[in-house]
């Protein structure tokens, strides 16, 4: 076991499958020499070569449709987005192509897209994104989003090794900051599974990536005053564990739903309407979502806190379920 | 270099087998027997059977709508193709796609997304996957001239052209995108003089013409098997039929259509190998029936085959399903 | 008053705004000399010329960015996809661009782009998608979708009139196959104002698009069955009129979400989650949403029939809801 | 056509204040007092300054983020900049974006979206707009020489082609995208040669020669005002600094630094006015001085500026609120 940072357990993942596997290859934007704006891929064109981390043009749907050609004839390219927001661009590819081959006529398309995404880093509105939304509603696509270094690891070799094409949201805000102890061996996070992030029995609180961490900061906080969360970190998005949701709806009766996207169409819609529809009478009061205002991500500091979902929202949501 | 008399002979038998394919699917079109609409390839069949055939067994097609003549030569049968037509569950996609929204791996094709030009960039891709592992084979992608307008064509030409990859790419120049004429596109006179912008190589040839396609592409396979990099090939040809079986065109002056239509590249094949003395009426005829024959079983086939179930639809989602505990 | 078609509904209000503002153009492929792959712009090409009435190369994300371009200086541009599958190819402009214009920098975009959508016309997965999902968690932009011909003449012409980014889906279903009796005079259809298109007491159907009508054919069915629906028509998805949708939960007690758009991210998700939160204690029973099954539409009839929800899953949603 | 004293006077002190600006803005950035990144257009001046200013006032630009010389000629004031990096209240944009993400259209600037090139057809639809209501305006739309390979690029273009629009592409070819260089984006010498896809007019120009830049803009505007159609000007220049200021570019060889070290824009410029008599020595100083004073104010105004309140940010999503009843 090492200790290792959320930015490392990418960069142990994708080095330990691009050496287990020479159908592995990176592409994307300065991810060769520069070893990437994040430097995820720092080291890799003097390991593999140029041929294996390949350095593109500017023009994230020409490459990202390279990626999904070289995938159809055996290949598992992981893409690199420089930051989630230009995923925008490789929208068609992802959604019309990518998505659909393998329902359409047969075409499997093991193809990962790492988004570097979300905020909190005074990013503005293109540099600060959570793109979950542009693809939650497209079936054929897998959506991750590990919040601990440990799942970081094991989501994206697990995305690697799936024969689907997975979108794998790395949240920028944790790259450094958190930290994990990783086994030596080999190991994967199956994709489709949540896991519960802190045991608990008053009250539920759905959610994955950053916003984990301001869920147990607000669980701790609760638990001194004798309320105890269950957390549940979702770890896929799409599709959504839907087990793990319903049984811990049925253990606290009552449920928050937090995340840094934008409320409206957000992921945790689904989330809240899955609970109403199957697990109705095992509800103990309304199911409050928390997430980030309507809006483009504001740039200024004192508007991207107001923007983005804190642990004080988190405390209020909760206080108000148990009151209920 | 020169082609064979048997390839010769290959090349009118997948001519015909596409125009009469193409031709019984709008009868049935008409009939009300199609599911969804019907798009042909009609007068335009020498650029796909041309550079379709140029093609070695593990080379990767990634093409698009009017390309018919690719689909048959890789191996993806009549009886097939027309089951798709109808709908049904032995159709190539088994129903869950229609028409010529056809892809099979099996044959090295890929699956053609109406977005056009998207496949600019997935054949690129295919192509450097070959690059990547060291093998000689080729990519190539096909789109219309319409589909020179699009941003993935010109991020999957300029991919292309920078990393050398062993890809070809045709455009099939029919002179119209639906209803939208070449000038209202480009204010260019070739189309391959979209390929400057990528120093890439560019040739134009007469798409009706399927030797002169078929050698052109032949000639840029090798060249591009053998790490000389990419070639666009733009197909100089004419739309005979309307977009789909259901516009008129009545905006292509009449004119324009009678002048294609002398240069037909049914005829003008038939009429090369039968002044050249490299067959004769008999054997082309022979052809012609083996041809009329294998559309008439095609239809039976479809005809009598069934419809897929309801819930077939629920399937084949993903190629790794989650697993349930 | 006089009967016309849903589509003469479009064009009427496409052309009475091009007569009544020199500011308003239309740009998309073949919608000049040919009057659009549907034939709502017929004769306009004539009418108002070149000029107003754009045929351009085949590249939605130019011709999309071209008419924020043109909004920005003043103008109103209608933009047509031919079908609403190619809007993907834009996704970039109408995101990143025309729906963050206004809050980033105070840039008023007002464009709409017209979205032929929908299935049941045995398209397949590229010429029937319900694209609505591809921006519902974008803020920024506003959708609409009429269902009857009244509507779809008076939202196209509020959303012209607006100075926002509005996504009109008009489905294409309904094109020649509704009716209704229409005034002679100028009028607008707010956005972001529901309608109820039924009255009832029992159980609410919340719905939009196509899917009215199907909600339409199940309450009469059930109304001989002694069950009384109320159907509430969206018309704007995004904003959603919340007033609207919690003014009839109040009342009915039962909710059905129905629409045609995949289930998972979809609207439904969203109206559910909404009211789960702010009207849990009027909630007699669960949520139940009707919706597209999780794949692309498949093309052969007998997939597409199961995979499009029909009157009899309706009829059967609303039964356990009574019996509930 | 010659260019005024007045008017070399002036684009001289745009190059001091674009320089002075930005050199601040990375001091500040250094010191931690900048919100998020900065990014400078340090030694490509010249391109910003030169096309901004033979812009006439009624035109419209948009710009890429390497073009503060538009911003400041235009009239969008440093303090305003020098706030706007802050994220105060007094900010070009109120503090809803940062930096070089600037656009007010009350002085002709269409805002800069982060997505490379999205501004060509941006730009083209102001000039559409334009052309549409016959208007003698044009206008201008800048990328680098990476945002040549997105897709936008090429529709933009080529729309503005085709219709002949009164638009005018800049590239600011500094060499490098990032970090990758000219030879891994294109296989061309020239980006110029891009315009040859589109039927374009190309120019090629010295883009650290504010006049050539400036000239050549004049030129292109001029034609395009007259009905002409667009030109694309390619300007050949060098990205002294890191891609932003946390870049220390260590990929760029010195010898290629040291080399455009030389033909520095400011110096090249001021030797140009000294030494065909147009300015002296004091004259430029005095320039310099009020370029310093402008500077210093700025970055007061901007210090002294309130933070915008957390409600803020909840406003301005829609330029037409939903009504309430
Ligand atoms: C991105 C995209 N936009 C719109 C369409 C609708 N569409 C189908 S075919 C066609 C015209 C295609 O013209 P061209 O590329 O010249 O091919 P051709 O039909 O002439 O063979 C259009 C606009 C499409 N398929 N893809
Ligand atoms: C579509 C898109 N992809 C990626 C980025 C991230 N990015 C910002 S600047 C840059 C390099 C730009 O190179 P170039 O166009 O040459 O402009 P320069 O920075 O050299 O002025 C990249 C990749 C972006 N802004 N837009
Ligand atoms: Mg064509
Ligand atoms: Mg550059």
């Amino acid at each position: 076991m090492r200790e290792i940072t959320y930015l490392e357990a990418i960069k142990e993942a994708l080095d330990e499958e691009l050496a287990r596997d020479p159908s592995v290859f990176i592409l994307g934007e300065d991810v060769g020499i520069y070893g990437g704006a994040f430097r995820v891929t720092e080291g890799f064109y003097e390991k593999y070569g140029e041929w294996r981390i390949l350095d593109t043009p500017l023009s994230e749907s020409g490459f990202t449709g390279a990626a999904i050609g070289a995938a159809l004839v055996g290949m598992r390219p992981v893409v690199e987005m420089q930051f989630a927001d230009f995923i925008s661009c490789a929208f068609d590819q992802l959604v019309n192509v990518a998505a659909k081959n393998h329902y359409r006529w047969g075409g499997a398309t093991p193809i990962v897209v790492r988004a570097p995404y979300g905020g909190n880093i005074h990013g503005g509105a293109f540099h600060s994104q959570c793109i979950e939304g542009f693809f939650f509603n497209v079936a054929g696509l897998k959506i991750v989003a590990p919040s601990t270094a440990y799942d970081a690891k094991g989501l994206l070799k697990a995305a690697i090794r799936d024969n689907d094409p997975v979108i794998y949201c790395e949240h920028k805000y944790l790259y450094r900051r958190i930290k994990d102890s990783i086994p030596e061996e080999d190991y994967v996070v199956p994709i489709g599974k949540a896991r519960i992030a802190l045991e608990g029995n008053d009250v539920s609180i759905i959610t994955y990536g950053a916003m984990v961490h301001t869920a147990l900061e607000a669980a701790q906080a609760l638990n001194e005053k004798g309320i105890s969360c269950e957390i549940i970190d979702l770890r896929t998005i799409l599709p959504l564990d839907k087990k793990s949701i319903f049984t811990t709806v049925k253990k606290t009766n009552k449920v928050v739903v937090l995340h840094e996207q934008t409320k409206t169409g957000g992921v945790g819609a689904e989330v809240s309407s899955l609970i109403t529809e199957y697990c109705f009478d095992y509800l103990d009061g309304p199911i409050i979502r928390i997430a980030a205002q309507d809006t483009p991500v504001p740039y200024s500091a004192q508007m991207e806190e107001a923007f983005i979902p804190q642990v004080k929202d988190v405390l209020s949501a909760v206080e108000k379920l148990i009151r209920y | 270099m020169d082609a064979k008399r048997e390839d010769l002979l290959q090349l009118y038998y997948y001519l015909k087998l596409t125009r009469r394919l193409e031709d019984r699917v709008t009868s049935l079109y008409h009939q009300g027997k199609i599911l969804g609409g019907a798009w042909t390839s009609n007068g335009t069949e020498a650029v796909s059977v041309g550079f379709g055939y140029a093609l070695e067994k593990n080379d990767i097609a990634a093409p698009y709508f009017r390309d018919m003549g690719v689909f048959l030569i890789r191996g993806i049968t009549a009886k097939r193709i027309m089951a798709q037509y109808f709908g049904k569950k032995t159709g190539v996609t088994g129903g869950k796609e229609g028409n010529v929204h056809i892809g099979d791996l099996n044959f090295g094709v890929i699956g053609f997304p109406s977005h056009l030009a998207d496949n600019y960039p997935v054949g690129t891709g295919a192509a450097l996957a070959f690059k990547i592992r060291g093998e000689k084979r080729i990519a190539v992608a096909c789109t219309g001239d319409g589909g020179t307008s699009r941003g993935d064509f010109h991020e999957g030409m300029n991919f292309a052209a920078v990393r050398k990859l062993p890809i070809v790419f045709i455009c099939n120049n029919n002179q119209y995108a639906y209803s939208t004429p070449l000038q209202l596109q480009m204010s260019i006179k070739n189309i391959a003089e979209r390929a400057l912008a990528y120093g890439m190589s560019s040739k134009i040839v007469d798409g009706n013409n399927v030797i002169e396609v078929y050698m052109a592409a032949k000639e840029a396979y090798e060249i591009a098997r053998n790490g000389g990099g990419p070639t666009f090939i733009e197909c100089k040809t004419m739309r005979m039929h309307g977009h789909s079986e259901h516009d008129s065109a009545k905006y292509v002056p009449r004119e324009l259509l009678d002048e294609w239509k002398k240069k037909d590249p049914i005829l003008n094949m038939e009429k090369y190998l039968l002044e050249n003395n490299i067959s004769q009426k008999a054997e082309l005829e022979s052809i012609d029936s083996r041809v009329k024959k294998e559309i008439e079983e095609a239809e039976a086939f479809a005809e009598q085959s069934p419809y897929p179930e309801p819930e077939d639809g629920m399937k084949g989602l993903y190629a790794t399903p989650i697993a349930e505990e």
